[in-house]
């Protein structure tokens, strides 16, 4: 299958391309490059995956192919950064999932970026972004993850930032480059742990579960917790970072300061799991040696989920409110991978993590795709100009609608089965957080229908020019995804992606389906009385809450403690005290021995005054000295 | 009375001599670390070799006194005295001509 | 006569036509030929030295020869090159010859200004390429000396001063080194100052506990150490910006190079006893020089900060004495030489057409310089070490080899090392942040003009350079590390 | 000589004594004056003093040469200067105050030094040849004489500095 590497390839190629070329080339010819190359790695994968789940399962079990494998840096005898593809379920799925939604987000740029300044630039990035993605689920070892970990970061900075004139946009992307950066510290250094004990970066000795190459961490630890644990937990810190987890989410809602494709690109669809794929990735390494870790990332991601589902609640900016139900959404990700175990049942919820994972890409790119289309037509991001736009927009209602029925977990959408699956997890891990995540995805359908409502019905807002449905471009990305996420749920989804390769069939548990489905169903209707017209309801509700209205709406002051942080105790603690002692102590110390020098031979140069009194004094004094030394010693 | 007499009888002592060069030197040393003038300067010059004539002399009247060395060399340092002081103050002059003053303190046109 | 002579002989020869040339004309000419000759120069050698090894070579040094220069003391003018020494020559042609385009149009007095660069290259090559304790010494005393005036004559701000705390620190330092020297060839026993000759007795460990110190130290002070960086904001702030590529690029790394050849290679029961205090000196070096970084103003003062930080983690990485670390050390060297030169470049290209090095007066200069500032953002990223570009290679070998030591107090001292990827993501950030992005303020900046074709030359050369030495590391860092291993071999013994 | 010589001694003492008293006042006088005129004259009463000492030893033609040599060329040189460099009744500037007490408590320091070591060898063995008249040949003749202790080439050194210095002194105060 050596092919694949082209898809890997082509991206790279078309960013060098589009780089240099730059402003040379028309706009139209870099959109039709980019998202020409796009689609022919989109048809790739897609074949990939077909030969890969037809052509390499062996007794039901689906091998791991290496189709190319160099070593690029040696460190030292065992340790080795090599550069490779790795096709295995998991990395096949997210190809599929990249490469569609990818070319979906290249399709509908070319008109919801038409005439935008640095379209190329922004093609080149686009393509960049694709480069590294793949590059980064493809990963044959633990180091080459980190490597298109960090480019994926670099591209999400440029992208973010790419209205650059913006102060708020290069203050987001900064900022989501700062936090996600921080969070790679813990991620090189558990790499860094993991390979001293293991001598090996390579995914497939790690998760090969051959016991001998853990040997050497028995008896390690520190601080009480084993040296295995503070490995993955560190890892698990990256992956955090990059997914968003508490408390690193705050730099995913900025974000939204990038143009909304690149918003369903990356901080919805793709590179925000990153963190639930590395987890999943070395799964089989938490599952046996970092239990508690795992369980730790169960309850991160729980509390996370919640916590972001009640911000999105208030939240006025629809592209917030998607953000945050994405962190949401990551949140069930991480739930199920952290509630699940390895083999056959015990992986159900790292096969759920999974299919969410699949489902929540297309519909969660459906939901910006058709934010963003509603930002093309109104020009604005709040809620409260937003309103009856249903009639002006119908392809974009009822694509939306459809992601909105497939987030909440409506059957027959593809979200229903996913969420459904984690829910079981959960429920088999332990009630509690069953139902925790049960109302969590109440919670997630309220909010949901909330935008929707917002956007769609209500009260009519009066606009500056009558807003249009977009261009066939913008559509036909919104009824594709639309599509697939009406049908991806009746994908078996089992029979390809499981926690140990191997077959597996999805049985629905229809209690849980029953109780989740009839918690949604109560939210919608909740939400439709409180938000299909005008109503008071909401107002009462807030004045209510209004200590946790306020606090939501403020993200719960998260923010304000990191600004608290950096600005105040890194930056004027921290910092500017470090650069005054720089001024002030040593180099001043440097200084002083200079001008120390300098007093000392300006006091000697009085010496050679040239006042030949002064002189004769001098000699006299010596004179009367050593006389008198001679004479009474 | 009697210490008067017996203080006055006698020889005057060596000692009293060389008590009174040795105040005359130490005002030349005086007067030169002090004065700032050139000509002040000179001043304590000569009295500073004067006292050191009034020694040589006064050493060899009482040490040797069949000899003549301190007296012929007190008789040079007169000399050489005088043409010390016929060189110095034509310098002085000259200087005082160029930077109408004779300052010590103000004479470091040459140095800087 | 050894052709490795000719990397002193090249830049004489430059000095020779600078005598006799009379207008920009012949100077730039001049330069130009012999920059691209000393380019063409390394990259022969390279090849010479690739092969040579590839044919199964396994001396330490290659293409060694030895004259006898000064017989009373044993002083020598022995030459030889290892892996370490061509990855060096490389990296010093690179800048030298980029540095000759980034000061095309210096004024006033070109002539006189390349005569200087020339010397000041001179010494940078003959350290690189002499075996002989006192040759070494030597050349780096004549790459020291030239700095003072290519500083005080060309510079900006406050450049006497910057001159004179530059020159003085580094002569300090040089003093130290010299005390060692003598110590160590006195010590020895040796019967020559050849560094290979004095490798092979062994130094009384009293005498190593007292030379070591001095040796790293003196070569310490060049390399930034903590607390003797403190002429490197002050100088580089006032250097012009060749200099400031050649000083930062290169010079500096006589630094790292001399404590690795000198003091580690010939000391090493002292390394081996003394490392922790300068691990905890270079560990400070690197957090403090980013901090520090995070709140200056002025370009040049953020890029000198971050030198210390960068160079701080070489010294750190040569004092973890392992072979990964010390790979990763010398190609750390290489990588910041590059892109703090790329960087010197641009901010004196920026400054040049700016006339403000603060970062509070510039803004949105993508807009006007996109060249400059896309090659501003792709130095930053090299430096933040992004994948591919140069930094993340050296890094990671540094931070890899690092883990190697098990004790917990490598440990803490390396993840310390590795929070400082963090923080140079915050300066570098900020910088372009505020100086390219956003919009412009300054109606003078409305109509600046983008890189002319020598700018971009030396811009282009430096940040392929880097991209090479990022996405292909293997070969130059294979050929490091087996370099290394004779200093290992003398570790273990 | 008895009570006659007693006398004389004692008369000798006395003379002595007036005339140490007078050059010690005016010595320190000459170089505490405000007025340099002043120290000039308090000066050449200092000489005139050593003058009468050389006398009180019976060197009479160092009395001679004294008078004649600094209490009359010297001094005259000195007069011309001072009236050549300072307005009449011009006060001369002196060291500061912290300067004059260094050389003070120096001078003192001195003066008790050596008073010390004459005080301390006080005892030391010494003997005073009564004064035969020096006759001016003898000295004359000791000038002039090239054998042991006679002054001949002394004495052509100092006439040629001598000459020197009038040469010397008519150069550096020419007008130019």
């Amino acid at each position: 299958m050596q092919y694949t590497l082209l898809i890997i390839l082509l991206p790279l190629i078309s960013f060098i391309v589009l780089g240099f070329l730059d402003s040379n080339l028309k706009p139209k010819v870099a959109g039709a490059i980019g998202a020409t190359v796009l689609g022919i790695i989109t048809v790739l994968s897609y074949y990939t995956a077909f030969e890969y789940f037809t052509y390499h399962q062996i007794a039901g079990v689906y091998e791991k192919v290496i189709p190319l494998h160099v070593e690029w840096v040696r460190f030292t005898e065992f340790l080795h950064i090599d550069l490779g593809i790795l096709l295995d379920p998991i990395s096949v799925m997210m190809l599929v999932v990249i490469t569609t939604v990818s070319f979906m987000v290249n399709i509908y740029s070319l008109a919801y970026m038409e005439g935008e300044k640095g379209f190329q630039r922004y093609y080149a990035f686009l393509s960049l972004f694709t480069f590294s993605m793949l590059g980064l689920v493809i990963a044959t070892n633990i180091f080459q993850m980190y490597i298109f970990w960090e480019l994926v970061g670099v591209s999400s900075y440029l992208l973010i930032g790419f209205y650059y004139t913006k102060p708020s946009a290069v203050a987001a992307a900064k900022k989501a480059f700062i936090v996600t950066r921080f969070a790679d510290l813990g991620f090189l250094v558990g790499i860094l742990f993991l390979s001293f004990y293991t001598k090996t970066f390579d995914f497939g000795v790690l998760t090969s579960g051959d016991a001998s190459v853990f040997a050497s961490t028995a008896g390690v630890s520190f601080m009480g917790i084993s040296g295995m644990s503070w490995a993955m937990g560190l890892i698990f810190i990256g992956g955090a970072g990059k997914s968003a987890m508490f408390p690193l989410h705050i730099w995913l809602p900025d974000a939204m300061e990038g143009p909304t494709p690149v918003s369903a690109l990356i901080h919805a669809a793709t590179m925000v799991v990153a963190g639930v794929f590395l987890v999943a990735r070395l799964f089989p390494v938490y599952e046996v040696y970092a239990p508690e870790v795992l369980h730790g990332i169960a309850y991160v991601g729980a509390f996370t989920a919640l916590f972001a589902a009640v911000i999105a609640c208030v939240q006025t900016d629809i592209k917030r409110v998607l953000a945050f139900s994405t962190i949401s959404q990551i949140g069930f990700m991480m739930v199920g991978l952290g509630v699940s175990g390895y083999g056959g049942h015990e992986g159900l919820g790292y096969m759920a993590s999974m299919f969410h994972l699949f489902t929540h890409a297309m519909f969660k790119a459906l939901l910006f795709l058709g934010a963003g289309s509603v930002i093309h037509s109104i020009h604005n991001n709040e809620l409260n100009h937003m309103g009856g736009l249903r009639k002006y927009l119908p392809i974009t209602n009822i694509t939306f609608l459809i992601a909105c029925l497939a987030i909440a977990g409506i059957p027959p959408f593809s979200g229903f089965f996913s969420k459904d699956e984690i829910l079981s997890a959960c429920y088999k891990f332990s009630p509690y957080m069953g139902a925790t995540m049960t109302f969590i995805a109440g919670l997630t359908a309220f909010y949901m229908f909330r935008l929707y409502y917002g956007i769609f019905w209500g009260k009519e807002h009066k606009h500056a020019h009558t807003p249009h449905e977009s261009k066939f471009a913008m559509a036909f990305p919104l009824v594709f995804l639309a599509a697939f996420t009406v049908f991806a749920g009746w994908i078996p989804f089992g029979h390809f992606v499981t926690s140990d390769r191997a077959n597996y069939d999805i049985h629905l548990d229809y209690t849980v389906a029953g109780i989740s489905v009839a918690i949604a169903v109560l939210s919608i209707i909740l939400a439709t009385i409180m938000y299909r017209k005008e109503s008071v309801v909401p107002q009462k509700l807030a004045s209510c809450f209004s200590g946790l209205f306020k606090a939501a709406s403020h993200r719960f002051y998260i923010d304000e403690i990191y600004i608290f942080i950096t600005k105040r105790i890194i930056f004027k603690h921290v910092s500017t005290p470090i650069a005054w002692l720089d001024r002030h102590v040593i180099d001043a110390t440097m200084n002083g021995l200079a001008s120390t020098t300098q007093w000392t031979s300006v006091k000697i140069k009085d010496f050679q005054s040239g006042q030949v009194q002064q002189y004769a004094y001098v000699f006299l004094l010596g004179t009367l000295l050593i006389a008198g030394l001679v004479l009474f010693f | 009375m009697d210490i008067l007499n017996n203080m006055l009888s006698g020889q005057v002592p060596i000692e009293a001599y060389l008590g009174v060069s040795l105040i005359m030197f130490f005002a030349g040393i005086y007067g030169f670390l002090s004065r700032k003038n050139l000509l002040m300067i000179l001043v304590s010059i000569e009295l500073m070799l004067n006292a050191a004539d009034i020694n040589f002399v006064v050493f060899n009247r009482y040490l040797y006194p069949g000899q003549m060395e301190g007296f012929f060399f007190a008789l040079f340092a007169i000399a050489i005295a005088a043409c010390e002081t016929a060189v110095a103050i034509a310098i002085i002059i000259n200087i005082y001509r160029n930077l109408t003053s004779v300052e010590v303190g103000e004479l470091d046109e040459m140095k800087e | 006569m050894n052709f490795l002579s000719l990397f002193v002989l090249v830049p004489a020869l430059m000095m020779m036509g600078l005598f006799v040339s009379r207008n920009r004309k012949q100077i730039q000419f001049v330069t130009a030929t012999g920059a691209t000759l000393l380019m063409i120069l390394s990259g022969v050698i390279t090849f010479m030295y690739l092969t040579e090894r590839a044919v199964g070579n396994v001396a330490e040094m290659l293409f060694t020869a030895d004259t006898v220069w000064y017989a009373p003391f044993n002083i020598h003018y022995s030459v030889g090159i290892d892996g370490i020494s061509v990855a060096m020559l490389l990296l010093t042609s690179i800048i030298v010859f980029t540095g000759v385009f980034a000061s095309w149009k210096i004024d006033p007095l070109p002539k006189e200004f390349f005569l200087w660069y020339c010397l000041l290259s001179i010494g940078v090559y003959g350290f690189f390429i002499s075996t002989d304790l006192f040759t070494m010494f030597l050349y780096y005393e004549v790459a020291l000396i030239p700095m003072y005036l290519l500083i005080g004559v060309w510079g900006s701000g406050r450049k006497e001063y910057g001159a004179m705390k530059l020159t003085l620190i580094l002569m300090g330092g040089s003093a130290l080194l010299l005390v060692g020297i003598l110590g160590i060839y006195y010590q020895s026993g040796a019967t020559s100052m050849n560094l290979y000759e004095i490798a092979k007795t062994t130094i009384p460990i009293q005498a190593q506990y007292y030379l070591f110190p001095l040796t790293f130290i003196g070569f310490g002070v060049l390399g930034a150490l903590f607390p003797f960086h403190t002429w490197s904001p002050d100088g580089h702030a006032s250097a012009p910006t060749a200099v400031s590529m050649l000083h930062a690029g290169v010079l500096m790394k006589l630094g790292g190079y001399g404590a690795f050849r000198v003091a580690i290679y010939l000391m090493p029961q002292a390394a081996h006893e003394l490392a922790w205090i300068f691990l905890i000196l270079t560990g400070i070096s690197v957090v403090y020089g980013a901090f520090s970084a995070i709140v200056q103003t002025d370009l040049k003062y953020i890029n000198a900060y971050s030198s210390v930080s960068h160079c701080g983690l070489v010294l750190f990485a040569i004092l973890m004495l392992n072979q990964t670390a010390m790979t990763g050390a010398i190609l750390q060297m290489l990588s910041h030489g590059l892109m703090t030169a790329l960087f010197f470049a641009l901010i004196g290209m920026i400054y040049g057409r700016t006339h403000t090095r603060l970062i509070t007066e510039m803004s949105g200069l993508m807009k006007v310089l996109p060249f400059l500032g896309v090659s501003y953002v792709i130095a930053g990223l090299a430096s933040l070490g992004l994948p591919s570009l140069s930094g993340f290679v050296a890094e990671m070998t540094i931070f890899v080899g690092a883990f190697q030591e098990t004790d917990t107090f490598h440990r803490v001292l390396t993840i310390v090392a590795c929070t400082s990827i963090v923080i140079t993501a915050v300066y570098i950030l900020r910088v372009v942040g505020k100086i390219l992005f956003g919009v412009i303020q300054d109606e003078h900046h409305k109509h600046l003009t983008d890189a002319t074709w020598f700018e971009r030359i030396s811009v282009v050369t430096l940040i392929a350079a880097i991209f090479v030495l990022g996405s292909a590391p293997f070969w130059i860092s294979n050929m490091i590390g087996e370099s290394v291993l004779p200093v290992i071999t003398q570790l273990a013994k | 000589m008895g009570d006659l010589g007693g006398l004389n001694i004692m008369a000798e003492q006395i003379i002595f004594y007036i005339l140490a008293v007078l050059i010690a006042i005016f010595s320190v006088l000459a170089v505490t004056s405000k007025h340099i005129i002043r120290s000039a004259t308090y000066l050449l009463f200092v000489l005139l003093g050593t003058a009468g000492l050389y006398i009180l030893l019976g060197y009479y033609y160092l009395f001679a040469v004294q008078i004649a040599v600094y209490a009359g060329g010297v001094m005259v040189l000195f007069i011309f200067a001072i009236l050549l460099t300072n307005r009449p009744g011009e006060k001369v500037k002196s060291e500061r105050k912290d300067r004059r007490i260094a050389a003070g408590i120096t001078s003192l320091a001195g003066i008790a030094f050596c008073g010390h070591i004459i005080y301390w060898n006080i005892n030391k063995v010494y003997s005073l040849v009564v004064p035969d008249e020096q006759k001016v040949q003898e000295i004359g003749l000791n000038l002039m004489g090239t054998e042991k202790y006679q002054y001949l080439l002394p004495f052509e050194f100092i006439s040629v500095l001598l000459l020197a210095c009038i040469v010397g002194a008519i150069m550096i105060a020419r007008r130019r």
